[in-house]
């Protein structure tokens, strides 16, 4: 299937060739091909671009998250952005990428990939016959896998303790999410199935919200979120960085969506990108103004905070099939999308699941819609395969997060003291403050 | 001497600090505080969930100020402050037994 | 006229051309031309980065007037930012590109376009005698339509109604923007008469400044500005932030003026753009430091907010003819952007114009200034061909304004009540606060 | 010396030709030659990109240090960043560029450059035989000037007056900045003698840190932060700031080292493009990790501020030689770059020399450092030349900064009064405040 | 008239509040403070330098109640801020000779 | 038992504390204030537009002793805090009439 191989790409570009099958008017006044050598260039140059932009997106979540999280926890959530990222980068290339990119090399076969750390082009080196460097794959996919870990610490913030959060991400971006991504994308069983997922709605988005959703509950909610049967809403301490960090995600997801075509080296590949680009763009458009509607309507006022989320899951709706949607139909899907998340958020309050960032219905719940609306335009993509591949990548993330969230509450403990907790993250675990200063006025020291 | 403790709403700091010197006031401190009082008790939804919001923004205004003045201070504070809507705020006095000006080492009256 | 046609582009770029006559020594020696196919993607990929950058601006808008305004404000700046965005997402697609872009369609022959949703290529589409793909255009010139309403948000904030801006931007972004900017980009009338302005110093920002100054004057200044014929500064809250966005404007101007050549897929396109991204960046830097140098001498000292502004008004005033001027020119017509500033201030203060964040100085004023610079290096245009465009467009766009302005005010009400704006749009209208907490402190709950 | 010198590239690049001798059967597989006119528009469009991400630089030492200051000083950190920028820009076009890159124009011989201002292409010009757009080249190379520049007003933070910092910033971007770096990638001396600095260690990062070091030496340490033989800490205002400093400089750093590649208009150009993005960004994860590592286990808290400082040095450190290593080798050298931070920070407070936000650290120590480290991975390199470069640079920089800020000292004074400092330069130079308001309750005025 | 003026530990806010809410107090002020006490002493390090945290983040509660509501109220926010552990805070009593109601210009324990 | 209240510039925060710690002091609550009095007027140009600034930030010290320390207190405060510039602050008494230490349920001096 095109476009659910998240990495195979013959000389040239499958969707070439697709093209060629697809127009043969148009192919035919074509001027001659792409030459090989360009492809590959563009290829990489494509990999390159949505790799930085996507690497940007750890901005996007840093702010969004210490922006949503009160004072006293905003350096902690900053280091934890921080180390996450790190720690997906080494992790990813020590073990993860060729457990999800196993090639021929599966363990179990279309289940376990390959263990061994990724080796990319030598200096001055790359094959043309493999259509883009190894290294620019290598870049764009880590960000991926990066992404997933950045959902985790926004749900979880607030009462986590620093360590085995980190120790979570190793395992998260070492194994969780590789084993479980390459069942698609390194063309594993799913794909053998047929389910489709362009840019990883649920690979990504919903993984994550899976394991941050088994964290919320193994770790339980923060101090005085509901009492006495009330929710007590915790406002976040910066709505501008919210702000700031939702328009990152939005420019990273450009990368991250438009990247996943994996291919710029012919005219069908590049304009597929934008396609890609303008649907992506259109569907947190909608996601953002529906949220901010139905806040206005819901509750006489318009919630920031919401449209905020609004946005972030119109694009992760999107994700799934980016490409094939007219704009007129990415509107629907990130609508629906941002509508979800304005009724999903306060669900998860009555089920008293405490997500700080609101990462789980952003994430998982839009993840969801997104893996589902793919049938509405892929006609390739069957209900079935589609919710096989929820189902299956969901559970497989949910189970192994439980269980090792639960590991790491007997064995070390997962939750700061209510004492650490109520004096904030940062005084206890960091002893610092993100914002020292008693006020303005500090001009003592 | 008097201390005068006047509970304000915020945006009549000006107004206030403004008629306190057209009636001689020369010095005073201001800062910032949250009241709790007949005002608080409407409820906001954040997230879809209601809460009820307990403290509204306040100015605290503390004057110090030789007895014989002290009437007209507070009046002045009373009369620019008041709107007539909830939430206007208090004035309290206490009185002070000294005062010293840190820079002259005046004190009492003087230091005022 | 080449560059004012912002959209028609014949196989491999109108520039390639232009250099062949241009040089013919150079083209002898020059390979055989670039592939059509390679030249499409090209351009393309030029739409998509000189898109995203400018997508980008919307981050930097928002973090500007985020700065700039009160605390009180601040949150309710952010949720229009999001909101504009979005809404000219929708509304460019819905009929904004077709009447901007009418081809032959024109309702009104070269002053009215076409109606009609934005329709772009296929899946695995593209035509490679467009020379670039359809939605890489439609999504590069959507940012230019989004980039006029943010203009507008800033000089409204603090005391307009959240939904009559909405509204407002609504008509901006389908209505007021594309028919004006048809005129010269759609190569209506004021293309055919000669008109100049490469990356939209006058369709874009002055537009925006425009319907910014008419919303300043319905909608009065804010309580406590204008007192007893004294000017009360109101500083803004958060100058990091303001910074911030400064930054995040300059790096998208790339984007929007580069982006601009429309082609890149020949040695000349190239070139040109990479001598626009030369004189882009040294205009804004010319005019930051002549704002700088002008307060100091002034005022007796720096003022930051002026620095910040006179960078943004060099940007603008080289906007309209990024190309053509000598890096040495472009530091002039920076500096003067900027020194602009400096005075015009001031002077909207005397007519008791209330612009929260200086965007008709820089926007309108410098815009104006950048049209006209235009003559000073290229040669094809004419004064009264600038100046023409300039009051067509000011007119048409104030004018318009004006009325939608007017009828929303006695229809809906446009303005806060005085209390609510003493409280602060925030807590007014959206029943939240962009920095919540007491002081660091507020380890309550 | 390839690589070495960061400009003169031949017809259609270095590295296919490097590429066709290292692998003839991957050469002989390959379809022919991109076309030349291909590799110039790649080969500008890495400039472009490249020098867009490291202009983004400047907004990422601005925020990082706006985060590092008290609050006192945000705003006129602010004013140094944009100020500094505009400089560079422009000194680096009157007399920089030329200076750095004079062709064959020496004015003594292998030392000292070419006076005059720097002119690029025509409009539609450009050489196919140059391989690129002389605009995008100084584009590039004009970020790397304000790079320097940037790095010196973090460590002088919070004492230094406005002006005679500006002017230093004349002279640093203008002739002392050029003149070093015309001896390496304007093909002086130090390349003649074998230097390796890929992207520039030592060029850009030590010589910054050199040009901070004499500053910080001649002008002192802030009042308060040594006293009675105690060092004083200074938290910093606003670490999430600060954080979204460190990602934006982590992202430019793609630009800064991946377009010192200078090409990538063949397959062994773009892989090892590629291949520097993906050591670039193991190097800052390795350099945070062992940052935050190391505080835990000898401070018993992590130190976020450290950890930024560990991201960054990471980076410093793996610029002399982004391309040659492994990504195995680029851990080592960026984590090695984090651990020397941690040590090197209360090193200085030793010598009480106060940097304000670790700028030393990061860019003079880790900038030795990985100059020194490109011995191990690139044997073309000998560690007496690496030796030679660092000393004869160090020198060069530091003993002219040194007079520089002496006479500045002298004559205008460099250095506040005492009461200024203790209000603040923010009241004291530009008379605004970063956050004006009382707390969040202002709602007066 | 007295003036309560209590410091104490700032997650303990709400719950004093809600007490105090429960007999009877139908007014008060917050402000944050920082407090320096035998709580404090404790060391940090930043960037490898250690120093000496002196201030700790109190709130400070003030209100002014009539005489014989002073006890209970004192005794409310005794029993229900204590924690057990340093630095639990401080309550003072002050003497209040007049209070304003600003709204209406009620006086004295009217105006509470 | 006194409170004593003083008003202070803020980068003398440090000296004055660590004056009040030599002289026994044990405990003291820290606010920050905008002070008003003889040192204001001064103007600044925002965005070309000319203001006076009034309020000038201060940092209020709030202390409750025993009677007999409070001269030196009183005097340790205005001798360190003192520039002998204009603004340097005041420093007022008032009568304390309870005190409690929230902690112990100690009383009057002994909660000190
Ligand atoms: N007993 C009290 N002691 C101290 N402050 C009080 C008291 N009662 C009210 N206040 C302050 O006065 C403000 C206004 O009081 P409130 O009861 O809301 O309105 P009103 O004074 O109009 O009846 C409160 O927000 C609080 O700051
Ligand atoms: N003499 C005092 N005057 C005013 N406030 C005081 C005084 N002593 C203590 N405080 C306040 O009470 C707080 C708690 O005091 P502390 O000595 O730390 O603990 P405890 O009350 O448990 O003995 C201090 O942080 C300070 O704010
Ligand atoms: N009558 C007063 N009541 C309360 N505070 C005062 C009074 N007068 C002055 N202050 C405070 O003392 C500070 C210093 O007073 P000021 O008149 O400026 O200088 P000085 O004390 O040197 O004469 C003021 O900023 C204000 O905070």
């Amino acid at each position: 299937m095109r476009n659910t191989m998240k990495q195979f790409l013959p000389l040239a570009g499958a969707a070439s060739a697709l093209m060629l099958a697809a127009g043969p008017a148009l192919a035919q006044e074509a001027s001659p091909e792409v030459p090989a050598n360009s492809v590959y260039i563009f290829n990489t140059l494509l990999f390159l671009i949505g790799g930085f932009l996507v690497m940007f997106m750890a901005a996007g979540f840093a702010m969004l998250e210490a922006g949503l999280v009160r004072t006293k926890n905003v350096a902690m959530q900053c280091t934890k952005n921080m180390a996450l990222f790190s720690i997906a980068a080494i992790m990813f290339y020590l073990v993860g990428y060729n457990l999800m990119y196993p090639g021929e090399g599966w363990i179990i076969g279309d289940v376990i990939g390959a263990l061994g750390a990724k080796s990319i082009d030598e200096v001055g080196g790359g094959d043309v016959a493999a259509g883009y460097s190894a290294g620019s794959d290598f870049f764009f996919q880590l960000m991926f896998c990066a992404t997933t870990a950045s959902i985790v610490s926004g749900t979880l913030a607030e009462r986590i303790k620093l360590w085995p959060f980190l120790i979570f991400t190793v395992i998260l971006t070492g194994f969780i999410y590789p084993i479980e991504a390459s069942w698609e994308w390194g063309t594993g069983w799913l794909d053998d199935l047929g389910f489709a997922d362009f840019a990883g709605s649920t690979l990504v988005h919903s993984a994550g919200g899976w394991a941050a959703l088994a964290g919320a509950i193994i770790l339980g909610p923060r101090l005085g979120k509901y009492k006495d049967g009330r929710v007590n809403p915790i406002p976040g301490s910066n709505l501008p960085l919210a702000t700031l960090g939702t328009f990152i995600l939005w420019l990273g997801w450009f990368g991250f969506n438009g990247g996943s075509q994996l291919a710029m080296g012919s005219i069908g590949d590049v304009t597929d990108v934008s396609r890609i680009f303008v649907n992506t763009n259109v569907a947190a458009a909608a996601g953002a103004l529906v949220a901010l509607a139905l806040t206005q309507v819901l509750y006489g006022k318009v919630d920031l905070t919401m449209v905020l989320n609004g946005a972030l899951a119109g694009l992760v709706s999107i994700t799934a099939e980016p490409l094939a949607p007219t704009q007129f139909l990415a509107i629907i899907i990130g609508g629906v999308g941002g509508a979800l998340v304005v009724f999903a958020v306060p669900m998860l309050d009555k089920f008293k699941i405490d997500d700080v960032v609101g990462a789980i219905p952003v994430h998982l719940v839009a993840g969801i819609w997104g893996t589902i609306a793919v049938v509405l335009s892929n006609s390739d993509a069957t209900l079935m395969a589609q919710l096989t591949g929820i189902v299956a990548i969901g559970a497989f993330v949910f189970v192994v997060s439980l269980v090792v969230w639960s590991v790491l509450k007997s064995t070390m403990g997962i939750r700061v003291s209510q004492e650490e907790e109520m004096l904030g993250l940062d005084s206890a675990e960091l002893g610092m403050e993100a914002y020292p200063e008693f006020g303005k006025g500090s001009q003592f020291v | 001497m008097k201390l005068v403790i006047a509970v304000i709403k915020p945006f009549k700091l000006e107004e206030v600090r403004e008629a306190l010197t057209g009636i001689g006031v020369q010095g005073l401190m201001v800062s910032e505080v949250k009241g709790y009082g007949r005002q608080s008790g409407h409820t906001e939804i954040y997230r879809g969930a209601e809460y009820v919001v307990n403290f509204v923004p306040k100015i605290k205004i503390e004057i110090v100020a030789v007895d014989d003045q002290v009437d007209r201070i507070v009046e002045t504070i009373a009369s620019t402050a008041r709107t007539g809507k909830i939430g206007d705020g208090k004035i309290f006095v206490v009185n002070v037994e000294a005062a010293v000006r840190v820079r002259t080492d005046e004190r009492n009256e003087d230091a005022l």
